[in-house]
């Protein structure tokens, strides 16, 4: 097959997979007895319908952004990093502590909550990577065990010493951090706030770093064969801990951006509850690691939320068949349908598959 | 203060549009679930659309709330201290749209406040347990330590002490509103601690702690409707809290044109929350482990917090 | 406080143990063919609300556990075909279906019983409680290993099946070869689809026992999400223990026994917040002491090629 | 003789590039059949057809007449082909008996009858006259007993082809011979073999017939006996071999010194145990040595991949002892791995990206960390041309590689490198005689520039033909030096084998 038959058929495999997707959720819909095309409609209009919508979906993709362009830069670097809700969680505490305790002016408090909450959740990651480093521990068990440890730290923090007592001091919840140190919103009297840009901005900023810089190159290079990389000069211990660093500094941006743009305080469990973590490791991987596919991927499975959100308000459906719509749109989305279609006996098969 | 309220033209034309934002889904939770049922009896009876919509995750409700501002409808209600911050911000962009909600206080002018004083019914079952207890050891079984389940379990203690100072109360958290079989594996270990009275307090955990007391032959205690009836023999008391009449009310009210904003706090005095056979009858024999003496007593202890002789802490006012 | 640890702590242990120990041993049958399975947790609640719903239907709580079985066989079939035929990548599927998981027991506690969060039947009959005549009075263990339902000691019996089908046996030896080296197992003309296949199903089989256990050994009911975080638990016990069946028993009961513990701690003076985390505290530094010696060996896969 | 194997005009495709060309091979029963071509020429792709792993874009395979069709190993080994791959499909965490027995094993109900699939090692290891220790784990195997393992596996499926691809590439001299002979029992007790090699000494010694491939076409399938060396080579390079000119020698001050480097072992025995020596400017010294006997961890210590316990190396008079493996080569170090795969290369990493290896950091690659792509492929479009790498684009993935071109391409990085000292490890590994001239003509162009050269091969051939000195490694110590010019490969072997003492 030439070059651009290959591209076709790379397209095609999303679209397909799509439409099946669409088709087994239309069956979900059916059989909950309302009309299929209606109620994909509502999602659409839940989703994009309108200026509003279409801000609140961005919105909500801001933090899973961020959170995959992190997972992604642990992957790239050969780091399975599943610690993605422990170091946006203790970005979030850090960023909402600091935003309330420095002193100074806003702007301070403001880019000192954001160093703060890139920092520890660099930290946290970095934890995990230097046991690997160090004492040969399975960074996939730690991160997932440290997710616990992170929460529940978290939540002692606003439930003993930092715990809001100037409301009705039900929840949980640091206090309102002051308005002067908030991420500015976009537009009056919509969810989207500055934290969309800083996502962006940080999306072309890692495209670029694989692309064109010697520490994404040597950060690919770890990944796909570390001792390739060890061999070439790549200073294995030191691209590896910075990569998590990294990797987990954008995770804690996510909770950052959240508390600064969104909450403007820590609540407990605000961010595990909508599994943003997971989302953001899904876009990833939909996105083989690439920047721009995660930002794609996560604005996709962001609509999805909001769509059905929007499916809920406005159709009989209830919640729970939104849940599964989304569910079943994601498994297809992730399978290599086109490729499986397209393959079929046929001699395309790459190496290692075939033997 | 309000007159958004009183529109009888409007009457006319079109139904009055009502939606419960719920901040989470309903799901294991009987207190939104009760919401939910007042306000769509309120519905039929009163010839109103009500729409519930549950929100996923606390990012959603600022997002639902405002969905329903943009749709128009007429009474917005929501509840809780999650929607909290949401509401202040939506209510504040919308003065002219009337909002209510349950459970807490958001000081504005367009808002009405409903309140309840849990720990006053939580002290009642607390008394009872304490009179009742022949071990002089009695439990309970807690969703999560976070501040407002602190309501249900000081409530209980000081309401354990305030009748039996000597004894003993054992406090458990599941670290889950969605963990029956751990809820249950802890009221066992309780029991085993001698405790035979064990309260629950875990939202769908409570299910597995009466489970344990059927199997292992202890008493307990039920949340927010009566739940003796699953169990006599066993769940010998239930703590209650009107968040159904609370709701059935409000629209009631909202239609009939007597809706007004401010603050409404419910407690004992209110019959806003309660304790089953003290302050309200139910259809389940009173178990012979609490008896007449008691239910006695502790309707005095009821009388004493209603006339205000005795006031029980509100363990978030600390 | 008097005893840390009593008997009966040690009884609730086991039983508590159960669903992860067997989700685990699931998830290492797929871990040992190479597909790393984080879809446990929808598994274990899919086959706690079959169970309960097969027990409804049928009144028979034999059948309420093969049900569960059935049930989450299909569902993981569904995981298998999109990661073995379709090569979907399987924690995006795991996720997903974990999501899929919890979508589906809701809607259809709502659709079949019509209530939403929690089915309590106080008439259904949850799983028998056996205790072993002659075991039953040794003192200490007798108490510990007492009054608990058959899949608890199934579970256990499981693992030395394990133990004994990989590392004795033909399909076991075939099966862990799959997971050692796809191209080289496929090379010899060993069907490895078809191990994947196996592997992935018997998992679905182990987790489906899993939430009969959940659902109607440790208590006789169903609620939204009443796994809470069980499935990761297994994850992470099967990491620990390496796939080797012995060594996931170990991880499972280290577990338990830290959770166990930290019950006990609540009542100390200690804040909640960090009984909690104890269990995991204590698995971060139980990795100290147990390392995976194979953890290089992932990473030098990146070696090798048939050219 | 009777035709056994007959593949007719067999063609593949991958995309546009065509790898085999209308090829038509035969097989007869109980010959040895070797295969020759240039790296690239399509051989083991060819191989790969017929053993199931692909599938031909047209042709016909037909078995004792009859047409067949494999769509996978499974069904090859089903029709008696069987096959040991350029690399070894191998279980390294398992014994040798269970690596040899897979996928037929003895067993007793469902239980793996371990003892007996021993005993069937064993026997079949004496029948062969191969021998290998059943119940040892192949990962502590040499390379050798691995090979051995391989055609094992093999003829325990009772194979009657047996495809062995580039087995001699890895193996020492010694094992070399072994194999031969084996080869030649086996081919003698009525196996049939196809034999992938770019040693023609080789397919002299043992090939009955000997087909030439090139660029996916035949050029020629003849009897050994009607012809001779410099024919195949021809028909395989399509020019004549003008062999290396060696130049007078210019020693020059030391470059690189290794003083008394000692490596701790892990049961007692030093991996390096006081090893010293220097190489010159404008010298190569060979280290000869049967592999095993710490030549792998000298390179690793000389380029900073392992800790020494004692000792010092000196790079251009700056001590380098264990610096980090960046800071020795930019002090001057280049180096061609062994294991091109392990070490060499990232196999799902584009060319481009595994030939920028090690240059990424020069200013003329990037400015203040930005990569100046242009530049960078510009220099790899170049050393694919000079080193007639065959590949489609430099962004074609390294794995879809053939072996030798892949090779070309880490020497071509490696040499571009342009350092006044190089390590290079069985530079010419796995490719083609044309090419191996071109490897050993760049190692010898960069003697005489004046730059030192440390060559470790397997190969006493490659040792004598480049080295200047030769020293001998046995058992982590260094325990001969001779001059090329009045060494004898006898003598060398003999320290070789631990018989200098
Ligand atoms: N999957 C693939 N996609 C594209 N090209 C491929 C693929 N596999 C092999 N090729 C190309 O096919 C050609 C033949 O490769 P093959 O491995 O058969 O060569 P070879 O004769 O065995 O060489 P060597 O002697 O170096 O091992 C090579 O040029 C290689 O780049
Ligand atoms: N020649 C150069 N000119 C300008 N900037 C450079 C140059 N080389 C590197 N840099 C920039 O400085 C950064 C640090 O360079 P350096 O070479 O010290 O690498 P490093 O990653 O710090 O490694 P190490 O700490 O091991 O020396 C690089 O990532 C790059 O952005
Ligand atoms: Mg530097
Ligand atoms: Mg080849």
């Amino acid at each position: 097959m030439n070059r651009t038959g290959s591209f076709f058929a790379s397209l095609l495999h999303p679209i397909v997979a799509i439409v099946v997707g669409f088709l087994a959720g239309a069956i979900a819909i059916a059989a909950s007895g309302a009309p299929v095309l209606e109620t994909y409609g509502e999602m659409w209009k839940g989703a994009f319908g309108s200026f509003y919508f279409f801000t609140s979906t961005l919105a909500r993709a801001t933090p899973i952004i961020l959170i995959g362009l992190g997972i992604c830069l642990a992957f790239r670097a050969g780091f399975f990093n599943m610690g993605a809700e422990g170091q946006m969680v203790l970005g979030a505490i850090a960023a909402a502590l600091t935003a309330l305790y420095l002193p100074g002016p806003g702007i301070v408090k403001l880019l000192g909550a954001l160093l703060a909450g890139i920092a520890a959740g660099g930290i946290w990651s970095v934890l995990a990577a230097w046991m690997e480093v160090k004492f040969k521990i399975d960074l996939l068990i730690s991160t997932l065990l440290m997710n616990y440890i992170a929460t529940l730290f978290a939540g002692y923090l606003v439930t003993e010493p930092f715990k809001d007592n100037t409301g009705s001091a039900a929840m949980a919840q640091s206090m309102m951090i002051d308005k002067s140190a908030w991420l500015p919103k976009l537009f009056h009297g919509m969810t989207l706030h500055a934290g969309f840009l800083i996502a962006i901005i940080l999306v072309i900023v890692l495209a670029f770093l694989f692309r064109r810089t010697i520490f994404g190159y040597e950060v690919n290079m770890l990944g796909q064969n570390p001792f390739f990389a060890a061999y070439g000069g790549v200073n294995r211990g030191k691209v590896m801990l910075l990569s998590m660093f990294a990797s987990g500094a954008l995770t804690g941006l996510a909770g950052t951006v959240e508390v600064l743009g969104a909450q403007y305080r820590y609540i407990d469990g605000a961010l595990t509850v909508p599994s943003y973590a997971w989302t953001g490791l899904m876009a990833t991987l939909l996105a083989n690691s690439n920047p721009v596919g995660t930002a794609l991927a996560s604005i996709l499975l962001a609509a999805l939320q909001t769509g059905a959100m929007g499916m809920e308000r406005n159709t009989e459906v209830p919640l729970e068949v939104s849940g599964v719509i989304q569910a079943v749109l994601i498994l297809f989305v992730s399978a290599k349908f086109s490729y499986a279609f397209l393959k079929r006996r046929k001699e395309r098969k790459t190496d290692g598959a075939s033997v | 203060a309000d007159n958004s309220s009183a529109q009888p033209a409007g009457e006319q034309k079109a139904k009055k549009k009502i939606a419960l934002v719920l901040p989470e889904k309903i799901g294991v939770n009987p207190f939104f679930q009760q919401m939910d049922e007042g306000v769509k009896k309120a519905g039929k009876d009163f010839g109103v659309d009500v729409k519930t919509i549950e929100s996923t995750d606390q990012a959603a409700i600022e997002q639902n709330l405002r969905a329903v501002v943009a749709e128009n409808y007429d009474l917005i209600i929501t509840s809780s201290f999650e929607s909290e911050d949401a509401l202040k911000k939506v209510a504040t962009e919308n003065p002219d749209k009337p909002f209510t909600i349950i459970d807490t206080t958001v000081d504005l002018p367009n808002v009405r406040n409903v309140v309840f004083r849990e720990q006053e019914a939580a002290y009642l079952v607390g008394a009872a347990a304490g009179l009742a207890t022949k071990t002089n050891t009695v439990g309970i079984v807690v969703a999560m330590d976070i501040p407002n389940l602190k309501k249900w379990s000081v409530g209980y203690e000081e309401g354990v002490k305030a009748t039996n100072p000597n004894a003993k109360v054992l406090v458990n958290y599941v670290g889950s509103f969605t963990d029956p079989a751990k809820a249950k594996e802890l009221a066992i270990l309780q029991h085993s601690q001698g405790a035979d009275f064990i309260n629950g307090a875990s939202a769908v955990g409570d299910l597995g702690v009466f489970e344990a007391a059927k199997e292992k032959g202890f008493y307990t205690s039920g949340q927010d409707v009566d739940r003796t009836a699953i169990d006599p023999e066993h769940i010998v008391l239930s703590q209650l809290k009107g968040t159904d009449a609370v709701a059935y009310d409000t629209v009631k009210q909202f239609v009939e044109g007597t809706y007004k904003q401010g603050t409404y706090d419910y407690g004992l005095k209110e019959d806003g929350v309660g304790v089953t056979y003290v302050t309200r009858e139910t259809k389940t024999p009173l178990n012979a482990f609490i008896g007449e003496d008691i239910i006695n007593k502790v309707k005095a202890i009821k009388d004493e917090i209603v006339s205000g002789k005795r006031t029980v802490t509100n363990p978030l006012k600390q | 406080m008097e005893h840390l640890f009593d008997l009966s702590l040690l009884n609730s242990t086991i039983r508590m143990v159960t669903p992860i120990l067997l989700a685990a041993l699931g998830g290492s049958l797929c871990a040992r063919v190479g597909l790393f399975n984080v879809g446990l947790e929808g598994q274990i609640l899919v086959g706690a609300f079959a169970a309960v719903l097969g027990n409804h239907m049928t009144g028979s709580v034999t059948l309420g556990v093969l049900f569960a079985i059935v049930c989450v066989l299909l569902f993981s079939l569904l995981f298998a075909y999109l990661t073995i035929n379709l090569r979907a990548n399987e924690i995006v599927v795991g996720i997903a279906s974990n999501f899929l998981a919890t979508g589906l027991t809701t809607y259809l506690l709502r659709i079949v019983f019509d209530v939403k969060g929690a089915f309590y039947d106080k008439d259904m009959q949850g799983l028998p409680q056996w205790s072993i005549p002659v075991l039953k009075n040794i003192p200490v263990l007798g108490d510990m290993i007492s009054g608990h339902s058959p899949l608890v000691f199934l579970a256990f019996i499981l693992v030395v099946v394990l133990q004994f089908f990989y590392f004795r046996t033909v399909t076991g030896f075939r099966l862990l070869a799959t997971g050692e080296s796809l191209v080289a197992a496929q090379s010899m003309g060993i069907k490895t689809r078809r191990m994947q296949y196996g592997a992935v199903l018997v998992c679905g089989i182990f987790c489906g026992l899993a939430g009969a256990q959940l659902s109607l050994g440790q208590v006789t009911m169903f609620s939204e999400g009443m796994t809470a975080g069980r499935g990761f638990i297994a994850l992470v016990a099967m990491m620990l223990g390496q796939s080797n069946p012995l060594g996931i028993m170990g991880a499972s009961l280290l577990f338990g026994f830290m959770d166990a513990f930290s019950i006990r701690l609540q009542g100390l003076s200690m804040p909640t917040h960090f009984t909690l985390m104890m269990p995991y505290v204590m698995t971060v530094i139980a990795m100290f002491f147990f390392k995976d010696k194979n953890l290089l060996k992932g990473k030098t896969g990146a070696s090798g090629s048939t050219r | 003789m009777t035709v056994l194997l007959e593949m007719d005009r067999i063609t593949k495709q991958y995309g546009t590039f065509t790898a085999n060309d209308q090829v038509s091979f035969s097989l007869h029963e109980g010959e040895i059949h070797a295969i020759v071509g240039e790296n690239g020429a399509g051989k083991t792709t060819l191989m790969r057809i017929l053993y199931g792993m692909e599938q031909a874009t047209s042709g016909t395979i037909r078995i004792r007449g009859k047409e067949c069709q494999f769509q996978n190993p499974a069904a090859a080994i089903q029709s008696g082909i069987g096959m040991v791959h350029q690399h070894f499909m191998l279980f390294p965490s398992r014994t040798v008996a269970e690596n040899i027995v897979i996928g037929k094993e003895p067993k007793k109900g469902i239980w793996f009858d371990r003892r007996a699939a021993a005993k069937a090692v064993n026997e079949l290891s004496e029948k062969y006259r191969m021998s290998v220790d059943a119940n040892k784990k192949v990962g502590d195997c040499p390379v050798g007993t691995q090979q051995r393992v391989e055609i094992l596996k093999v003829l325990y499926n009772g194979a009657d082809i047996i495809i062995l691809d580039e087995p001699t590439a890895v193996l020492t001299p010694l094992e070399v011979g072994e194999l031969l002979v084996t080869l030649k029992s086996l081919a003698a007790q009525g196996k049939s073999i196809i034999l992938i090699t770019h040693k023609l000494h080789e397919v002299m010694e043992v090939a009955d017939r000997i087909t030439v491939l090139r660029s996916g076409k035949i050029t020629g399938t003849m009897n050994k006996a009607d012809t001779n060396v410099e024919e195949i080579s021809r028909l395989m390079v399509g020019r004549d071999l003008v062999g290396i000119k060696r130049r007078e020698r210019q020693p020059g001050k030391p470059i690189l010194q290794a003083e008394g480097l000692f490596v701790r072992g892990e049961a007692g025995k030093p991996l390096l145990d006081n090893v010293s020596f220097h190489v010159n400017s404008g010298e190569i010294v060979g280290i000869a040595g049967v592999s095993g006997n710490g030549q792998s961890e000298l390179i690793q210590a000389l380029t900073g991949l392992l800790p020494v316990d004692r000792g010092t190396v000196t790079l251009e008079g700056k001590n380098m002892t264990n610096n980090t493996p960046r800071s020795i080569r930019e002090a001057g170090l280049a180096h061609i791995p062994e294991d091109r795969y392990l070490w060499g290369a990232a196999k799902n990493s584009s060319v481009k990206e595994n030939a920028m290896m090690g240059h990424y950091r020069k200013p003329a690659f990037q400015k203040a960390g930005f990569l100046d792509h242009k530049r960078l492929n510009q220099q790899v479009s170049e050393w694919v041309k000079s080193f007639a790498v065959k590949t489609e684009s430099i962004h074609e993935r390294a794995q879809n590689l053939s072996g030798g071109n892949l090779q070309k391409v880490i020497v071509a990085r490696e040499i571009g490198q342009e350092t006044p000292f190089l390590i290079a490890a069985e530079p010419t590994r796995g490719v083609d005689i044309g090419a191996m001239e071109f490897i050993h003509q760049q190692i010898m162009q960069k003697r005489d520039k004046g730059e030192a050269v440390l060559l470790i091969s397997s190969e006493l051939t490659e040792i004598m033909t480049l080295s200047d000195r030769i020293l001998v490694m046995y058992e982590g110590k260094i325990v001969g030096e001779l001059d090329t010019q009045t060494a004898t490969e006898e003598e060398i072997s003999l320290l070789m084998a631990g018989g200098g003492h």
